[in-house]
Order: structure tokens, then C-alpha cells, then sequence
């Protein structure tokens, strides 16, 4: 994803950049001669590659809502028994919220068009471009039914509806992964109300510097193609500093040293949460290309999706031979995990790298999850689902990664922003989450969590029959 | 009359069931159970962390017989349980006063 | 969704309604001067317009499908344990069934064409039109292989059986909404006689009513975009009317007034299924556009999706707001329950209304949905799934809520045809539960019943194992 | 499915074959004349057909990615509850497997373009052409980022990365359908390795005499249109031979000759997992049109949708009343594998075939599961799932069945290439299985069969609480 | 004291919860457990083969009382959990020889 | 010997477990339950309508023990599961004819 803010308000040629996703030189040109050449060589008409893209938006945007789902089955397959109805009832929750604060305020704040309420001019090679801080203030609006070609907002790009359905469901995951890490002791209403705040707010302010042109775009050239850092990361440093403040659930550290495991309740539950979002990954990572309407386009999307499940592949195959080479046994959840964390890792560049390099890629991240898993055990930081390691610590590494195949990425950019990013959320996730426990407070009662979040705070079990 | 409670590994369960119909012991009761002896439960990973499963799935089986027949069917359920690894389970036997067949009313050894 | 047939046997011109969906006067305009502009202001050529409208339909119609799982999994959720085998075989086999059924004679019932068995010819401002009542005989006959665009059925729509596809869906959404209301009850093999009847016969005459061209669309002026009424609710009115010739379950409701609740046995599964209807209703909406060939409707097919979302999100954050205040705990299946109310009341008109409208009419379907439930109860009508308040409830304010955003919509149009087809549809289908009560009876013995009908129905337990 | 491989290296007016994915000679003709009407009929610019085809491509290759979390719910809930975790282990591992060996060495094998390491050419009426027997050896290599229009693969077809993205799926379903068969009791690792030989070399050399545009296809006229043989018989010659060599479960079979039924865990499981590959198979068939671009392809891929549907409808309602008729109680495991055995038998052929002939195919894939099950287990072959009936004995009668609705095909053809794969892939497996029996041994002991693989190779319980 | 089991169909369990509800029976514990007894077992079909279903799933009661009342509540379970069928079940009693109610440390009869 | 029954609170069982591990109680079977006492079982809404939950979940605790310790290892147990609601549980002690350990063929104290 990129620069859709900038595309709607600066020229046209620039606009094109938007198209690229990857800020790739030869794309900015190709599809600009493409139009050229629409009547002799056969490229689509202008309308086609428009409707072309909305297309990509809409089944892209469909295939993340489905991650959604994958994330609650995911973490009720992970929770125990008698928070599963819980778990459940918050996934929902999260999701639903997602679409109405983003609506009300995080899509104008994340894409802010030329109407930034922070920022400045500055002069550039193209022309003058804006360096933005912070967007604007107001409810997302679509285009007008039956819009005509000429009425549309941006007729190079794609509908504004297909645009916002799209962005949404991203908005949305970033929620999703906080949940897992923080199950089976937090209470219900702090928890969607630190939703609110997320995807209102933290989540949009940071993702406007990236993707809606802010300042991580325009003047560290941080890419970041699909999200590991915009979305991944935001989400694992805010689960972080979640479980940091919540602490770990009772009797999961012993004073020994040693820690308790808690075992899953449905590995079945688990294993397809996984799969769904492994499926909903194509359309995360392919729909971030922004553009289907051209030759060029069309392939990239199409590597993005080969590199995607690649990515996971990698991910999943360096878990499972890692775990049965430590431990002698294949571990089941690490090789879910290290699926998830290969699909993280390829993420911030599912487009440049070859095959191979984005099954290395996924693989590192599968790697990094099997030791981060018992390195934060130690830490006695509580991670129910596995959430910090695959989202936080594969989505550091795949921004990092993304210098080895993008010439066009630099070292710093990405250390900066990965820098600046995580210290926004940490702090101001960390400011909500210390408000939340001094006022309403954030964790059930121990007795509470000993008879499970279902029966005390749901009135109601999963499973509930003799 | 005597009440038989053995606790065995589920995967005796068949053969028990089968040895106890050849000798025309025509009825039982069985419940899933997790328990521990002085097979102290093992350690598992899961995740990493390795940790200890204190209690072992095993099956407990109630058996309603005859006084002077108690003696035979818990040899016989011994006999038929046993793998000679830990964990091969235990037998009770405790008193019974009285059992109804709730169908019939009989009551007594009839109702066996 | 609009008169596919009329399209096949009026003017051209006329034609282009059909596409618009909704009726609007400026869509009408848009497309037929876009054919005019397409050399000079790159519009897609014509026969790209009739792919992307089959590629739509594919699209969407696989959505739908998977709607089919939705139900399965919901409804197996939401059944006692030793009702789960059954429900499932019912869910399996009444969509296999639908197929069957709507190929043998529904589609042709409802998309008759110009050759209704009872209908006559009347005279319209823009020319002679028909008003329909019963369509024609005979089963679904595709476009031949590899077919020249010349010999395509309807150049200016799309493929007969992408329609076909598409339509199929919907027809056999009604059908699983009956499954889930009479479930632990009722016997296998009359539900399925009564399925073969209502996706043969029922559904398809009244939905020639409005889609195929009937009366209801062009007498009164009826607007169910999706189908609140033309789906959801018929499939209600059914549940509604077999749900009170069946009686409630043996043991739920108590001489002295009170109900005994029978919660369901999975609550993974419940929320899997909500989060499949949830995905699969974008098709289900969004597919109605009927057309993605023009600008216009690239962004209603976008608006849709975006409205769809937030109907969903609406239903559930009222469920969510409204079990806490009433009940002090959240009820998780009102919630779920709220959010397929929410998506069935934003059915009807999915496009006209703006965002914010969009999720406050899905509210107002969780509203519905939370003070249902228990009235239904009060009735001693006995709805497992809670799918008479979804569908049935929602479906009806869905229906009257076009008016709010659609000028085209007349209240006395939409009242009148809620009440035609409701009456219709509890008319047919009570003469048919009552003709199977009393030939084959529809009922399995009290004895059965507390037994579950897995084990006498289907010889088989949803978890056999010890 | 058709001769890819031809397509890039003959003629431009061999290359349209590819395109028509049943080989029918109207269609070869339908787009060559189209390419010419473009301006003047509306028909699709040149590189709209190849984002379309693309988009088919995307979008069935996502659809059959799906299917693996359909086999591997339909194993989980087909298994005992004690080899559950194992069973998820064993599907997502292949899952990630089948992707690494096909990159490396698989697509290539199946694919060799010109470069056949054995084959010769021969001479044929519209040329010469190749007889191919094995592929080339090489890594999978996309086009590049943001390609030109000229510098695409091959501008008649579609984009490489989508083609390999699609490909892929279908070999990593042969692997899923294996796990299934061998299920309960076959060592994990052995299993694994076993899966890297099918999945890098035993399917893709077969699929390469077909689908690469190799002898099959060349000297037999050979027609499998989405692989019932190339796939589906692949998969299930694969678990025969495996079943046989490994043997039945402990205590399945008794001395007595009779059998011990071991139900599976979880019906709501095995019931998601049909509904999963009942979407999927519409990426599946659908996709193996191979092209989107036309309005004869367009209506073909609707068609194939279609009857898509038709054979699943059929094979569901034939072991519906089959079972009900001759054991008086409808057994739902039989309805699950007859919904797939109908889509296994369509699926040689499911675009020639009318509707209704498209039920009576899938209908007759029904009847031989209910008979092919109890048939087996006479001959004490243990078939955990039902994958042999379903996938062999089901793909076998597809494939032959081309010829009742296919003039093109010939009886001949097809039995010799049934009998011809039937052997490869027999011998091959065979020397596979019984050198990892030689050496590290495929089966667990019977002890650690008893305790359930769960306990004993992945240490973790599927469903592990109290 | 005595400690009544009783083996019943799991369809009779609120019938009989009731009856003794109403007789001011205050304590019980149920387990879900299978078994058989004269009545066998019985054959299902699954995917076209016979197999015997050994065990049928029962509820298990275990109930507390004085001994005084044992044999009264006993005719009252077997009244009305009898349905006249196969299947019905077995009610053991055996002798309690204490009870202590955990919460308030109370023992003996006082503790039911 | 004898038998003790313990009927607990979920979330008693590590505690109860670890007191008797510190105690040398070397031997448990456990069993998930449902029940009520006095404590009434309590009401639910599920769906709008209020429901009583009769049964409530509980652990089922079986220990065999020589006589002499029975006293000692009640208490312990009645101590460790007291949380002082409702609900806290009962014990119940039976009289135990004979035990044998499967896999030795021992009987009596030296099998527990
Ligand atoms: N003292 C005891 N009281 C109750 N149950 C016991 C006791 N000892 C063992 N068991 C049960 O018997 C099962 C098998 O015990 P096991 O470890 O084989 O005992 P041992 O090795 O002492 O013979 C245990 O899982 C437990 O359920
Ligand atoms: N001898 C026995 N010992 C233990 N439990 C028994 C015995 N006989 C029967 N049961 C239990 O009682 C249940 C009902 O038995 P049932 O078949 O009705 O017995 P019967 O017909 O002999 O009265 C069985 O499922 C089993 O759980
Ligand atoms: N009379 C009894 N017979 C059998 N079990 C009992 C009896 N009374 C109580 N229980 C068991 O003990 C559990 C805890 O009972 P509780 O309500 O704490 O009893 P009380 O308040 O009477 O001490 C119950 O859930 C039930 O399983």
C-alpha cells in the first residue's frame, strides 16, 4: 500500500507512484505509457483499469475481513476451556467496533487528502509535497450512487467505497492482534474501550504517515508494503505493553523459575484460524499492490500472492523442523505460529523478492518465533496466542528484510520508522491502558479468573452441556 | 455383594470388557477419570515451556458382583489390565448393601 | 437486484434498469450514454462490461455458497449436543436438495421471461410491459459451450449461468434459514419434502413477483434490493408457520410461565458460522448490483460492501450495548444474532443509504433482535436460533427502511408487498406442513426427542467419543 | 487444465487451445475471430484478457488454497479423538511442504516448455509438436516486477506468478487427499518425506504428460479438464498403495471378518470441511478454463460453475436416499463423501455436460461411495476418511464419463491414460512407501497407536482439558 | 449414613431431580459415565459397517442420606426413573461411614 | 483402609493437590462432576430468559488411604478446598474391603 493521500492531491504523473505499491522506478512509467498506447497495443480502457482496482479493493477487503474470523477461531482454540466464550464474544466485538470508529474518525484522520491538520509544505524534485503529522477530523463519505466517470474522486485510482471497505479490514486486524495476548484475564469494557481508542486513533494517526503520505512516507522513505510495521507491529506493541501492565494470568509463572503451560482448548479450532489466515493474506498482501488495471500490475499482484504463501510455507516448514530438532517432538501451535510468522515477514515486501528469497524470508520468522515463544516466558511477559512474537518481533524483521531485495529502501528509513512507529504506540497505547486501570480497572478479580472470564463475565460457557 | 472400582489405562479397556463377558459378569459402569499413583504424571512442552502433567487420562470401571464372586473378577480384571509399566491402575473393592434393578424392582443379587 | 427477465423481453433501453439495482433515475442514464463514450472517454468495451458483470456474479455467488456453511455452523452451535449430527445432515442435504430443485423448476418459475402462464400485458409510459403472476414451466437450460458473443442470451448482462449460479444461492438461502427455528424436533424426511417445495415452488413464484418482473415490481413499485423480503423474510414466515404447527421442544416452556433454557453446545461454532454469513452477505448484497461493467457501478458495488459492513457492525454493537444494560452480562448469541440482524435489515437497500445511516438501520436491527428473542418466548414460539427475529423481524424493518433513503421507494408499495408476500408464503407453507403432519407426521416421538435425535434419526453421535 | 506449456512454444494458433480448456473446436475459433472484432464489437483489449485471465487465476488459485483447511477439518473430524492433533499437524505441514517442492523442482517437471529432458518431436497435422515424457529441472521463476506488456511470458495467456500460484494448489492437493487415507497410524516423518516425492516429482511428472502438454495429451488425446484423474486418482492411487503397504488400524478388523467401526471425532468438523472443498472446487473447475477474457470463456467458466454445483447436489441426494434406502437410517459421513465424490466426477468434465447431466454424473460418484466403502473394508483396506472411493474410484468415473458429453474424447484415450497413470504413479508410490518402511519405518507401535498419536508423537491433546 | 448410587438414562435425570427436590433431598452428584448391563449394547452403522455400540451413555447420581431415609429415597429414584425398558438402570447403596461439609467443617448427618 | 470422596471446587484442585503431594498421599483419581448441595445452583440468562443452572461443576476427588490416616488426610483436604462460600463441597469417607496395584499383583496397605 501506499500514498493514496498523495494521489489525490498532487499531479496526476505523481499520482501514479501510487499505483506502484512499491515505489518501483519502471512501474511509474509503465502504466503512464500504457494509456498512450491504449488503442494501438490493446491495454485497457481507462474505465476498465478503474473498475479493474475497485475489484482488487473488494475481493482483497473481503479476504482480510475473513481474517477476523480467523483471528477468533485462532485464539479460542488457544485460550483454555472457560474463557473460550469470551474470547469469542471479544472478536466480534473488536470487529464491529473497528468499522464504526473508523468510519467516524480514523478513515479521514488516516487519509487526510491535502487537509492535514499538522503538517507542512516542503519543496521536492516533482514539485511541492506535503509533509503531514497528523490528518483530519470528520466521518469517512463515499461516492454519490451510480457516480458518472467524471464525478468520481479519483478516477485513476479506484472507488472511495472500495478504498474504505479495503483500509478498514486492515484497521480492523491491527485490533484482532491484541486480543489473543491480553485473553483470559482482561476485563470485557476496558478491553473494547482500548479498541476504540486503537482503531480511532493510534492505529490512523501512525498509518497516515506511511500510507496516507504523511511524514515516514515523504521524508524517511520508509516502505512498508502491506503493513508489518504499519499494522503487524502496531498491534504487537500495543498487546506488549497490554500484558505488561495486565501482568500474566495467575499461576503461570511459578516462584521457582518454571512456568505453568496452559494448554489450548481446541487444536482443531487453532489449526483453522490458521488456515483462514493464511487465505486471508493473499488479499492483505495482493490488494496492497492498490492497482490490477495493467499488465504490470496483474504480475505483481500475481508474485505477491506466489511470495505470500512462500513466506508462510517457509515459516511453518523452519518451525516444524526447528521444534523436533530442540525438542523432539513437533509442537503443533509453533508450527501455527511459525506459519503466521512467515506470512508477517513477507508482509513489508511480498513483491520484490523472488521465490526462494520469500520462502527465506518466512523462514527467519518461523526461526524467530520458536525462540522468542519461551524467551518472553522468561520474561514473564504472558502471551496467550503468541501474538508479540509473530506480530511484533517477524514484523520487525520483515521491515528490516526489506532492504535485502528493494534497492529502493534504505537501512535507516526502516530502523527509523520501525523506531518511531513502536515508540508512538508504546507510549500512547501504554497512556490509555494506565488510564483504563486506574479508573475502571483493567483485570478481573483472581477468583474470577480461577472460574473463568465465560461463566463471570458472559454468564455463559462454551461448551456448556454435561 | 461387592463393588469392584478398578481404575485402568483406556487402552486395557477392550480386552477387560471382553474377559469379563466370557466370564458372564453381565454388567458394568465406566467413567473417563484423570488420576495419578506413584506413576507421578510426566513432563510435557508445549511451547517451549516444558511442564508437568500431574493427572493421566485412565478409565475407572464400576462393577456390581456377587460377594463370592469378587475375589475371581478382580484376579480376572488384574490379570486382563496388566502391561507391567506403571501406571497399570488399582482395584478396589468396597461393601454393597443393596442394588434395584430400576426396570424390574428386584432387588438383591437378583439384580445383578 | 432488480427484473432480470424484463430485461430479457423489453426495449434496451428499458433493459438498463435492470442493471442499476436500484432504480435510479441517474444510473439509468449513466450506462447508456458510457456505450456512447466508450471510443472517445475509455470506457470498457462492451463485451468487458458483460464479463466483469459474470465475473461479479461468480463472485458473489461463491460468497453465497459458502453462507450455506454459515448456516450449518451456527445452527450445530446453537443445537444441543445431541441434536448436532442431525442439524448438520439437514444443513448438507437441504442445500444439495435446493440445487436440484431450483434447476428442475424453480428458475424458470421465477425468471420466466416474457412467457408467464398467468400474466397480461399492460401498457406503461415507456411501452407496453407485463405484469406477471406465474411464471413458466420447465428446468434451467445454460448458454451453449464456448458460445459467440452474438449468441450470448443478454449481451448487455451477463452469462445465463452466472445468473443461474447467483440466483441458485439465494433461493437455497432461504431454505437454511427454515433448518435452524424447527431444529431438535422435527423429522429428517419431511423437512426435506417441505425444502423441495419451498426452493421449487415457493420461493420462486413470489420472487417472480419482484425479480423476474412481476406484478409486485411493476405494479407497486416494490424495492427489496437483496432481498430483506424476497429472501429473508419468506424464509422466516416459513420457520414462523412450522415452527408453531410443530410445537416447542418438549420441557422449554413451563406451566408456570417460565421458559427453560436449552443453550447451545458449541459457542465456537456459532460464532464461526455468524463470521461466515457475515463474509458470505457482501456477496449477497453486493452481487445484487447485478452489474460491475461502469464506474457507477464499480462504486454502489463498493458502497454496498462498505454499507453491508457497517449494518453488521451496527446489529452487533446494539446487541452488544443493549444484553449489558438489560441483562448486566453481554449475551454472546444475541450479539451474534444482532450482527446478522443488522446485515439482514440493511438487505433491502444496501446502496441509498450513507455510511453512518447504514449502521444506525443494522442498530436498529440489533434493537429488534434483543427484544424478540424473549417475546417469541412469551408466544411460546420456539426458535432455536433465534432466526425468526433475524430474518423474519429484520427482514420487515429492513423492507420499510428503504423509504428513509430510497425517493423511489413508496411506503404503500413496501408495506403492501411485505403483507402479499407474507400472506402468500404463510399460506403455501402452512398447507404443506400441515399436509405432511398429517400424512407422514412431522414430529419425532417425545421419546426420541429427550433421546436426541442423532441417535435415532441418524444413528450417530456429533462426538461419539468416550 | 490444458497444455500450458504447448501454448509458450508453439504457434500463436496452437496457443489458443490452451485457452479453451476442453479442447472444443468452436472455441479455438470463438477468440481468434474475436481478437479481430475488438474494435468494432466491443470485444476486451488484449491485455484486459490477460488481467482477466489473471484474476481467474487469483481468484481459483485462493479458492483451492482453501480446500487444504477442507481436508484438513474433514480429517480432523473424521479421525479418533486421540489422533486429532496429529491429523492438523500432518495437513498444514504437507500444505507448507507441497509449496516448497513445487517451487524447487515441480513446476518445472510439469511445465518444461520446450525443454523436455526426454521427449521428441513429432509431426502433426498444424505442425510439429513435442511428445514429452519428462520435464525440465529448475526452480519456478516469475515474471518481473512491474513487467512491460511485452516482456510478459506470454500475453495470450496470463501472468506466470498466477499460473505457479494456481498450479501449486492443485498439486498440494494431492497430498491433502493422502493424509486422510493413512491416517491414525502412519509416523509423521516418513509421511513427510513421502509428501516431498509426490509433491516435487511422482505429480508433476504424471501432470506433465497431460497438463504440460506431454504425450497424454499429445498421442491419447487425453482429456481431464480439472483433473479427476491427473489429480483426484493421483491422490487416491497414492493412499491405496500406502494403505496396503502400511496396513489397517489395530482392532479395525477382526478375526471373525467382521469390522470395529471407529467413529470420528467430530462431525461439525468433517461437515465444514465439505463445505470448504465445496468452495473450493469452484476455484478448482473453474479455474481450469484458463481464461476469463471472452464471452465464450466467460460463459464457459459460468457453466463449469454451475455444474460444478450440479455434481455435488447430485452426489449428496444420491447417498442421501441411498443410505436411508438400504440401511433405513442416512448415514451423514456418506452424504459428506458422496457431496465429494460428485464434484471428483464432474471434474474431469464439467463444462460439456448440461445441468441436468451434470447431476446424473455426480449422482452416480455418490452411489459408488456408498458402495466402495463397505467394499473396501471387505478386503480389510482401512481408508480412515473414505479418500480412495472418493478420489479413485469417483475419479476414475469421472474421467471416463468425459466421453457421454465430450465428442472429443475417446473411450480409448481415456482408459489407456487412467491405466497409464494408474501404474506411474502405483509403481512409483509403491517403491517410495516400501524404501521408508526398509529403512525408518512407517508405522508407529501398537502401543503408541493405542495411546493415540497425539500423546505419542506430537506430545499435546487436541482437546487437552479437564 | 448411607451413599445411594444410581445408574440412570440421562432422559430421566430432571424427573428425578425433581421428585427429590420435592422430598428435601438436598445433595447430589451426577457423573456421566456409559455401561451396560443385561441390556447389551446394541448395533449401529457407520459408513456401512455393523458394529456394536458395547456401551450406552448413562448418568451416574451419588446421594448422601441418613441411613434412615436410604430406603425410602431409593424407591423414590427407582419410581421415577423407570421407564419400563431396557436400560433403566441400577441403584447401589453402600454404607457412608462420615461426611464433613468442607465450608463449615460440620460432620456426620448434619453435614448432608 | 478407606475410601475417601471429595467433592471440590474447580479451581481447589492444584491446592488440594499440592497439600497432599506435601503429605504423602501418593495416589488420586479424579473425576469432572456436576452438583448441588445447599448451595442451590444459581440463575442465567441466556437469550433473554432467565434459566436456573441446577448442577453445578465440580471436581470429584477418590483417595484411598490406610485406616489410620483417613482423619489426617480429610482435614487436609476439607482445609486446602475451604474457600468459605457456598459450594465449598463435601467428603465422604467409605469403608475399603481390599485394593490391589495391577501391575505387582500387591494387595492391601503396601498397594496404595
Ligand atoms: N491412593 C489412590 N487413591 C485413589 N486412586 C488411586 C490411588 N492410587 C492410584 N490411583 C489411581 O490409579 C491410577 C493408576 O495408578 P498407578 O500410578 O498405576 O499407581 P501405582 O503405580 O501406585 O500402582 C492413577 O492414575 C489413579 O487414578
Ligand atoms: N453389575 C453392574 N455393575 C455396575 N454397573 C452396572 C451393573 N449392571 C448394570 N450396571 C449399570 O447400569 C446401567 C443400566 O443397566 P441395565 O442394562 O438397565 O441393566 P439390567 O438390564 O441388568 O437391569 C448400565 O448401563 C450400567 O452402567
Ligand atoms: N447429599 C449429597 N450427596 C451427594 N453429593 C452431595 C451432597 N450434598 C452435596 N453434594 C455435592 O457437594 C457439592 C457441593 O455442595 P454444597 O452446595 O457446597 O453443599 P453444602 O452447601 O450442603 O455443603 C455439590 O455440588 C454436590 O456435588
Amino acid at each position: 500500500m501506499n500514498a493514496k493521500a498523495l494521489a489525490l492531491k498532487t499531479l496526476p504523473a505523481l499520482a501514479i507512484i501510487a499505483f506502484t505499491g512499491s515505489g518501483f522506478a519502471q512501474e511509474a512509467v509503465e502504466p503512464a505509457t500504457a494509456v498512450a498506447e491504449a488503442a494501438s497495443s490493446g491495454a485497457p480502457a481507462e474505465q476498465t483499469v478503474f473498475i479493474l482496482n475497485t475489484l482488487l479493493f473488494l475481493i482483497s477487503g473481503f479476504l482480510v475481513m475473513w481474517m477476523a474470523a480467523g483471528f477468533a477461531m485462532l485464539e479460542a482454540g488457544l485460550v483454555r476451556r472457560k474463557n473460550v466464550a469470551m474470547q469469542l464474544l471479544k472478536n466480534i466485538s473488536l470487529f464491529a467496533i473497528a468499522g464504526l470508529a473508523y468510519y467516524l474518525i480514523g478513515y479521514k484522520l488516516m487519509y487526510p487528502g491535502d487537509s492535514w491538520m499538522i503538517g507542512y509544505e516542503a519543496q521536492g524534485e516533482d514539485g511541492p509535497y506535503i509533509v503531514g503529522y497528523l490528518g483530519a477530523i470528520g466521518t469517512a463519505v463515499l461516492e454519490a450512487v451510480g457516480v458518472a466517470p467524471e464525478a468520481a474522486d479519483d478516477l485513476s485510482y479506484a472507488t472511495t467505497g472500495s478504498d474504505f471497505f479495503f483500509q478498514l479490514m486492515f484497521c480492523a486486524t491491527t485490533a484482532s492482534i491484541v486480543s489473543g495476548t491480553l485473553a483470559e484475564r482482561i476485563k470485557l469494557w476496558p478491553f473494547l474501550i482500548f479498541i476504540v481508542v486503537l482503531t480511532g486513533l493510534i492505529y490512523p494517526v501512525q498509518a497516515a504517515w506511511k500510507w496516507g503520505g504523511g511524514f515516514l512516507d515523504t521524508q524517511l522513505g520508509f516502505l512498508d508494503f502491506a503493513g508489518s510495521t504499519v499494522v503487524h507491529s502496531v498491534g504487537g506493541w500495543a498487546a506488549l505493553v497490554g500484558a505488561i501492565i495486565l501482568g500474566a494470568r495467575t499461576g503461570r509463572y511459578n516462584k521457582d523459575g518454571t512456568s505453568t503451560a496452559m494448554p489450548g482448548s481446541s487444536m482443531p479450532l487453532a489449526t483453522l484460524g490458521t488456515f483462514i489466515l493464511w487465505l486471508g493474506w493473499f488479499g492483505f498482501n495482493g490488494g496492497s499492490q492498490l492497482a490490477l488495471g495493467s499488465v504490470g500490475d496483474a504480475a505483481d499482484v500475481s508474485r505477491i500472492f506466489a511470495n505470500t504463501n512462500m513466506g508462510a510455507a517457509g515459516g511453518a516448514v523452519a518451525a516444524l523442523l526447528l521444534t523436533q530438532l530442540i525438542y523432539k517432538k513437533v509442537d503443533l501451535t509453533m508450527v501455527l505460529n511459525g506459519a503466521l510468522a512467515g506470512l508477517v515477514s513477507i508482509t513489508a515486501e511480498p513483491l520484490t523478492p523472488g521465490l526462494g528469497m520469500a520462502a527465506l524470508i518466512g523462514g527467519v520468522g518461523g526461526v524467530i518465533v520458536v525462540f522468542a515463544v519461551p524467551m518472553l516466558d522468561r520474561l514473564k511477559i504472558d502471551d496467550v496466542v503468541g501474538a508479540i512474537p509473530v506480530h511484533l518481533f517477524a514484523g520487525i524483521w520483515g521491515t528490516l528484510a526489506v532492504v535485502i531485495t528493494n534497492p529502493d529502501a534504505s537501512l535507516f528509513g526502516q530502523v527509523a520508522s520501525i523506531v518511531i512507529v513502536g515508540v508512538f504506540v508504546t507510549v500512547t497505547s501504554g497512556i490509555v491502558w494506565l488510564a483504563l486501570k486506574a479508573t475502571m480497572g483493567i483485570r478481573v478479580s483472581e477468583e474470577e479468573e480461577r472460574l473463568g472470564l465465560d461463566k463471570t463475565e458472559v454468564g455463559l460457557e462454551a461448551y456448556p452441556e454435561f | 455383594m461387592k463393588l469392584i472400582i478398578a481404575i485402568i489405562k483406556p487402552s486395557r479397556l477392550e480386552p477387560v470388557r471382553e474377559a469379563l463377558a466370557a466370564h458372564d459378569v453381565t454388567g458394568m459402569t465406566v467413567t473417563e477419570v484423570k488420576g495419578y499413583g506413584r506413576q507421578k504424571g510426566h513432563s510435557e512442552i508445549y511451547r517451549g515451556a516444558e511442564y508437568t502433567v500431574h493427572f493421566i487420562p485412565k478409565l475407572k470401571l464400576e462393577i456390581a458382583v456377587p460377594a463370592d464372586r469378587a475375589a475371581e473378577v478382580t484376579q480376572l480384571i488384574a490379570e486382563t489390565a496388566r502391561t507391567g509399566r506403571v501406571g497399570d491402575g488399582k482395584i478396589f473393592t468396597l461393601d454393597l448393601n443393596d442394588v434395584i434393578r430400576v426396570r424390574t424392582g428386584e432387588t438383591g443379587a437378583d439384580a445383578l
